[in-house]
């Protein structure tokens, strides 16, 4: 964060993609049909890629751009309108009283006990030494390539095999269905 | 020999096993591809998967018996590991071949589920060895989202779908409170590696860390739902009735295990030393879940159902094992992974026999007088059911899993007591329905109505075979399990205290 | 700018949470697991300016993950549609529970 | 005799074989009977010969058993043909067995009645025969282990190993409750005795051996675990329960008339004759010598003098309004075992040799009235007394047979019932005299309900037309029953050989109990 230039357009920016985030959030649960959800949590992921990146993880704002909003969110969108689900169904696809209750309770324990965590990576510093960041020699990809094809290699090599197992079971359960 | 982790040549090494059931993995995916859909095609398939399986079995006992160790690093090479993979690694041969039976009988011909349930295996020993919470995570993910494919496998039964449905629907959800656990443990400690969490633990005194905490929490909720411990457990019962009933037998056994085994590594080496955390919550999980799990299952009437609350029952059983905490609770936690699998998956095995489309003689009424019809059918399934019971002799194994699980419990220095009181009661509970079955299927006279009886597969015959007598023979000659159970408990990197701290947290 | 990235995203968390927990047309709890995900990745690289780039690499895995379940999900998705011609909840009712 | 025996090894073969035996005769049965099933051959091909098999396996079970008998030596107390192998090294479990004078008595008593159970529902069983005779066969098996295992695990497993095969055998050749009887019996059994293998897991633990692992050895137990007086009510209260459920004391008899009326006849006779004795032999062989403070506990030693007088006055009156004939010797039996838990925790010499005796002599003539009312009802298909009524005019001998029976059920001078109650009462009443008292006025109960019961069954007038044709008993049904006739005689009027192999090892466990654990006079302990 070597913003000591801008720190308060800096941080304008961030608190308002943050805002952005949470408020596309909150209409993206509440909106009744599926496109205009979709097209709200479209939003929301724009907004963290722009965090991404104001967090100095340019490349993962890229691939949350590419990723999450050019392949997953489209596909989602593909299949709302391949079965037809733009339009809110005639039931309720909300819970009843109980179970909206419930889920605002576990909701707001949740909020609660993970907002308190807010505080303590400030604390934190003092306690796990942060790691120094060697200075980078290949730009800002290097530094994600170095874990990923030393340290992490094996967890490289096995998203590979869950693509695999994953596409043949798309396939296969996409399929039309067997013939008697 | 001592694997280099670091050095990916010896990485590679130390994955053997795996590698070996993921090439074969992959080679029958080309091979499922090469034949149009047919009967003969998918038993052939499948016999290729058994021969995988078993070439990955084969590897497993040799590094099982070499005296291999591993440094610092992603994965584990313990006997822990060896252990828990021929767990799997059966399990996956049993449901490839009750699979192969089922589809020929039900008219499925897609050979894809036996390929799916390799991937699935190979995610679990990924589970069963990695030393590394994202890992973990991988191998956990490529079990998960094999086994949703394989819920919904049978794309003719709507039962089918909606297991798969929710299955899968409870299962990513399962999965972001486990990934946020993971996220929040990483910032406490800045590091996934299970054994540098746990010396960071000690090194900077993160026991009251508010995040540290939280994040185990939350793998404590992403656990209990993969468990499928209460509450956690509403997805368990739909997906396992709903599910074509081979992959009811493997989600019942493998799925369960991996899940079990993951649980205990990651509780074992990462968290042992924040016990007063986690022990009154899993105190409180355990004994819910053995009550729940044993009282509901008394108000089934479809078998699959009940033998999913049966199941549900046996994860409270062995979180006592984890509660337990100990060299002894790793070795009853095997021991029992290994009964309650055979007891499991034999009884699935006869289910699936007498099931027709998944939909036909699911209820316990179709059970009764089937000693007077299909008699061997009744004898094995009357062992499972007292098997699963805990019973000596006639339930084979099942007593001793029990016992020493009760061993474990009260050897332990946590007082533990109360819950092993509580274990024995809840048995007891067990007793109304697994004898409900035995008594429908011994002591009623068959329905007039009731469905008729295809005859047992060839491939069924032999799992249910091997699967009983091995119930059978272990519960009386258990010396030998007991040594390895004992000798297979995690252990930690050879000279993790020199290199860990710097090279696994980057 | 740690503190308030792992705020948002225990917020965005806990909002995906409820939506799966109130929410009963399949395709939409299954963006609320993804948004929970998304929680889960502003964590990662809201970390990994303390610890690293190792936590940006997480995120990439994850992202991954989410794709393969994407795929997956919304293959069952449409398989159940097929059965039901929907996909709310309520009347995926065959199974109790 | 001894020669011959230590000449052939008798001792070191004995109770394996014993043990195996029956098992490989379930085996053969069932291959025979069901696997390997001639083509063509009918059920009752099958049943002809399974039941022949059956028999000749418990006949040759009986003979070689009887050299036990010779094996116990009078003035000592120690174990003999005892054999100790290991079974599961790692959790200190043996297979450990061995028999005192007391464990000697009851296996002969099961031994020589198993044969006698076969030939009582010989023309009875015509279903699924082959499966039944295996189950009996296995059941004994688990019987005589529960007499032999000096390792609580192993006991433990053969006194589970009992459950199933009886549960079956009440469950599927029962009467027309069978299903809850059998239910009822399982889940009260099973109830008690996993609290106590809670227990006896929490025993082995305590003084693990040499290498850190649990024992479970019955001497070493004894001899090496000194409890503190809490953990010592706590397992005791976790075996008792099990044990009480089984003789069973009252509160917790109720599924025993169930389980006796349902039963097929072999099986009540097992369950009454031999199953019963189970709970007492509990009591002699594991919760009062290795709990002796909680057994010699005041409070606890009344409730259960209590509970025992109840069992004796409740079981007795309960007896007298039963319409039912094996619900009456159902509830008799109730009363009998509270003569033996009475004669136990008055603790003296003379009272447990006579608890004993009781055990053995109620066996025998409980045994001989299931026979018997399983002969009738063969014949006339009912078991209400009201249904009979001057049957000693068509059966003489049924009649006359029956009433030495119950003479002998009764406790009348001259038979064996008579020995066992005098000795407990005598022993009783020198420690306990209000207990004696109470439980002899019982006797008197005892008398009034099987002496009513005999009149209205064979000696009123023959009015019933169904009873004029009843056929008297075969040569088949008189020749098993001589042996219990001969035995209730034998015991009645010569009871001291009996009285003589059991002597030491009563009185070693009256010295023990009373010592509070501490006397050395228990079996020599092995040094392994």
């Amino acid at each position: 964060m070597n913003n000591a230039f801008l720190p308060l357009f800096y941080t304008f920016h961030f608190y308002l993609f943050g805002l952005i985030a949470l408020a596309s959030a909150v209409l993206f649960v509440t909106r009744k049909s599926p496109v205009a959800a979709a097209m709200w949590l479209v939003c929301t992921m724009f907004a963290l890629a722009a965090l991404y990146v104001m967090l100095d993880a340019q490349f993962v704002g890229v691939m949350q751009v590419l990723v999450y909003t050019g392949a997953i969110m489209v596909v989602f969108l593909f299949v709302v309108m391949l079965l037809n689900l733009g339009q809110p169904g005639d039931i309720s696809d909300i819970r009843g009283k109980w179970g909206r209750l419930v889920a605002g309770f576990i909701g707001i324990a949740l909020v609660a006990e993970l907002m308190a965590l807010a505080k303590s990576p400030l604390d934190l510093r003092l306690v796990v030494p942060p790691v120094v960041v060697p200075p980078q020699t290949g730009g800002v990809i290097a530094g994600i390539a170095a874990p990923m094809f030393k340290e992490y290699l094996l967890a490289f090599e096995l998203t590979s095999i869950l693509l695999l197992a994953a596409i043949m079971g798309a396939v296969v359960l996409a399929k039309k269905k067997d013939a008697r | 020999m001592t694997f280099d982790l670091l050095i990916p040549s010896q990485l590679l090494g130390a994955l053997t096993p795996d590698i070996v059931l993921m090439v074969g993995a992959m080679l029958l995916m080309l091979l499922v591809a090469w034949r149009p859909e047919s009967d003969d095609h998918q038993r052939s398939v499948g016999r290729a998967s058994l021969i995988v399986l078993a070439l990955t079995i084969a590897a497993v006992l040799w590094f099982a018996g070499g005296g291999f160790a591993a440094g610092p690093g992603v994965i584990a090479v313990d006997k822990f590991r060896w252990a828990a993979d021929i767990v799997f690694l059966l399990a996956a041969m049993g449901t490839i071949a009750l699979g192969m039976d089922h589809n020929t009988r039900d008219g499925v011909v897609h050979a894809e589920s036996h390929v799916l349930v390799l991937f699935a295996t190979s995610g679990m020993m990924i589970m069963a060895a990695a030393r590394d919470l994202m890992i973990l995570f991988l191998g956990l993910e490529m079990m998960s989202i094999a086994v949703y494919v394989l819920a919904g496998m049978n794309r003719r039964s709507e039962r089918s779908a909606e297991a798969a449905l929710k299955y899968f629907l409870l299962g990513a959800f399962a999965t972001g409170f486990l990934l946020y656990g993971i996220a929040l443990v990483y910032g406490a400690t800045g590091a996934t590696n299970l054994s540098v969490i746990g010396q960071r633990i000690m090194a900077y005194q993160l026991h009251h860390t508010a995040m540290l905490l939280v994040g185990v929490g939350l793998l404590l909720v992403g656990f209990g739902f993969k468990v499928a411990a209460v509450p956690f457990h509403m997805w368990s019962p739909d997906a396992y009735e709903g599910a074509p009933t081979p992959i009811t037998a493997f989600m019942a056994s493998a799925v369960k295990a991996a899940a079990f085994a993951a649980f205990f590594r990651v509780w074992l080496d990462a968290f042992s030393a924040i016990d007063f955390a986690w022990f009154a919550p899993i105190w409180w999980l355990a004994s819910i879940t053995m009550i729940v799990g044993n009282v509901v299952a008394l108000a089934q009437r479809n078998i699959k159902r009940m033998l999913a609350y049966s199941s549900i029952a046996h994860s409270g059983y062995l979180l006592v094992a984890i509660e337990a905490g100990t060299k002894l609770g790793a070795a009853s936690f095997l021991f029992y992974l290994l009964a309650y699998t055979l007891a499991t998956f034999g009884a699935f095995a006869v289910v699936a026999t007498l099931t027709r489309n998944n939909e036909k003689g699911l209820d316990l009424v179709d059970y009764e007088g089937l000693w007077t019809v299909r008699p061997w059918l009744a004898a094995s399934m009357a062992v499972c059911m007292l098997a699963l019971m805990g019973f000596p002799i006639f339930g084979g194994i099942g007593f001793f899993a029990k016992w020493y699980l009760l061993q474990a419990a009260l050897s332990s220095e946590n007082n533990l007591i109360p819950l092993a009181v509580l274990l024995v009661l809840t048995s007891v509970v067990s007793a109304g329905y697994y004898l409900n079955v035995v008594r429908g299927m011994f002591m009623k006279p068959r329905a007039e109505g009731a469905p008729v009886i295809a005859a047992t597969g060839p491939m069924t015959r032999l799992v249910l075979g091997i699967t009983i007598a091995a119930i059978l023979i272990l519960g009386v000659f258990p010396a030998q399990l007991a040594r390895w159970t004992r000798a297979s408990v995690p252990a930690p990197p050879v000279a993790a205290a020199t290199a860990a701290g710097q090279t696994a947290s980057r | 700018m740690l503190a308030e990235s792992l705020a948002l995203s225990a917020a965005l968390f806990a909002i995906g949470v409820v939506g799966v927990l109130t929410r009963r047309n399949a395709i939409i709890v299954f963006m609320c697991v993804e948004l929970m995900l998304n929680a889960v990745n502003l964590s990662f690289v809201a970390l990994s300016t303390l610890y690293g780039a190792t936590g940006q690499v997480f995120v990439i895995f994850v992202m991954t993950v989410a794709a393969a379940e994407a795929a997956v999900g919304l293959a069952i998705i449409i398989a159940i549609f097929r059965h039901k011609q929907t996909v709310n909840l309520q009347n995926i009712n065959l199974l109790r529970g | 005799m001894t020669e011959l025996l230590n000449s052939l090894g008798y001792n070191h073969w004995i109770l394996p074989v014993l043990l195996g035996l029956p098992l490989a005769g379930a085996v053969l049965v069932l291959v025979r009977g069901w696997l390997l099933r001639p083509a063509g051959a009918t059920d009752a091909d099958v049943m002809v010969q399974t039941r022949q098999a059956a028999l000749w396996v418990f006949i040759l079970e009986a003979v070689l058993s009887l050299g036990l008998w010779w094996s116990v030596n009078p003035g000592t107390a120690g174990w003999t043909a005892r054999v100790d192998w290991a079974w599961i090294p790692n959790w200190g479990i043996r297979f450990d067995i061995g028999v005192d004078g007391i464990a000697t008595m009851l296996i002969l008593l099961t031994t020589l009645l198993m044969p006698l159970a076969v030939l009582g529902g010989w023309t009875s069983i015509r279903e699924k025969t082959a499966a039944y005779y295996a189950l009996l066969m296995v059941l004994t098996t688990g019987m005589l282990g529960v007499f032999m295992a000096l390792d609580l695990v192993l006991f433990y497993t053969f006194w589970e190993l009992m459950l199933v095969p009886m549960y079956l055998i009440i469950g599927v050749w029962g009467g027309q409750r069978r299903l809850y009887a059998s239910m009822k019996f399982f889940v009260y059994t099973m109830v008690g005795s996993l609290l106590m293998l809670v227990a006896i897991i929490y025993l082995g633990l305590l003084l693990p051996g040499g290498n850190g692992q649990p024992m479970f050895g019955y001497d070493y137990i004894l001899h090496s675990v000194h409890l503190n007086s809490t953990q010592q009510l706590w397992l005791f209260a976790a075996f008792a329960l099990a044990f009480m459920v089984k003789v069973p004391m009252w509160p917790f008899h109720t599924w025993l008339p169930d389980a006796h009326v349902e039963a097929p006849t072999a099986g009540s006779v097992i369950l009454a004759a031999i199953m019963l004795k189970m709970g007492t032999f509990g009591f002699i062989r594991y919760a009062l010598p290795l709990f002796p403070n909680a057994a010699m506990n005041d409070s606890v030693r009344a409730l259960f003098l209590t509970l025992a007088v109840i069992g004796i006055v409740y079981g007795a009156l309960v007896a007298l309004v039963q319409p039912d004939f094996k619900k009456l010797v159902a509830y008799s039996s109730v009363s009998h075992l509270g003569f033996v838990m009475l004669g136990l925790f008055a603790l003296t010499t003379q009272s447990v040799q006579g608890a004993l005796m009781v055990n053995l002599s109620h066996g025998v003539s409980t045994g001989a009235l299931f026979l018997m009312i399983g002969m009738v009802y063969e014949r006339r298909h009912t078991r209400l007394i009201a249904d009979y009524g001057g049957i000693a005019a068509v059966t003489p001998v049924f009649a006359t047979l029956l009433t030495i029976v119950c003479l002998s059920s009764i406790g009348v001078p001259g038979t064996n019932g008579f020995v066992g109650e005098f000795l407990v009462l005598i022993g009783t009443y020198r420690t306990q005299p209000v207990f004696a008292i109470i439980a002899a006025t019982a006797v008197i109960f005892a008398a009034a309900y099987m002496l009513w019961a005999l009149q209205r069954i064979i000696y009123n007038p023959l009015i019933k037309p169904e009873n004029k044709g009843l056929t008297d008993l075969n040569r088949r049904e008189i020749a098993l029953l001589i042996p219990l006739i001969a035995a209730i005689v034998w015991m009645g009027v010569y009871p001291k050989p009996v009285l003589e192999k059991t002597q030491a090892a009563a009185s070693r466990l009256v010295r023990h109990v009373e010592s509070g654990g501490n006397a050395d006079s228990g079996p020599p302990m092995e040094i392994r």
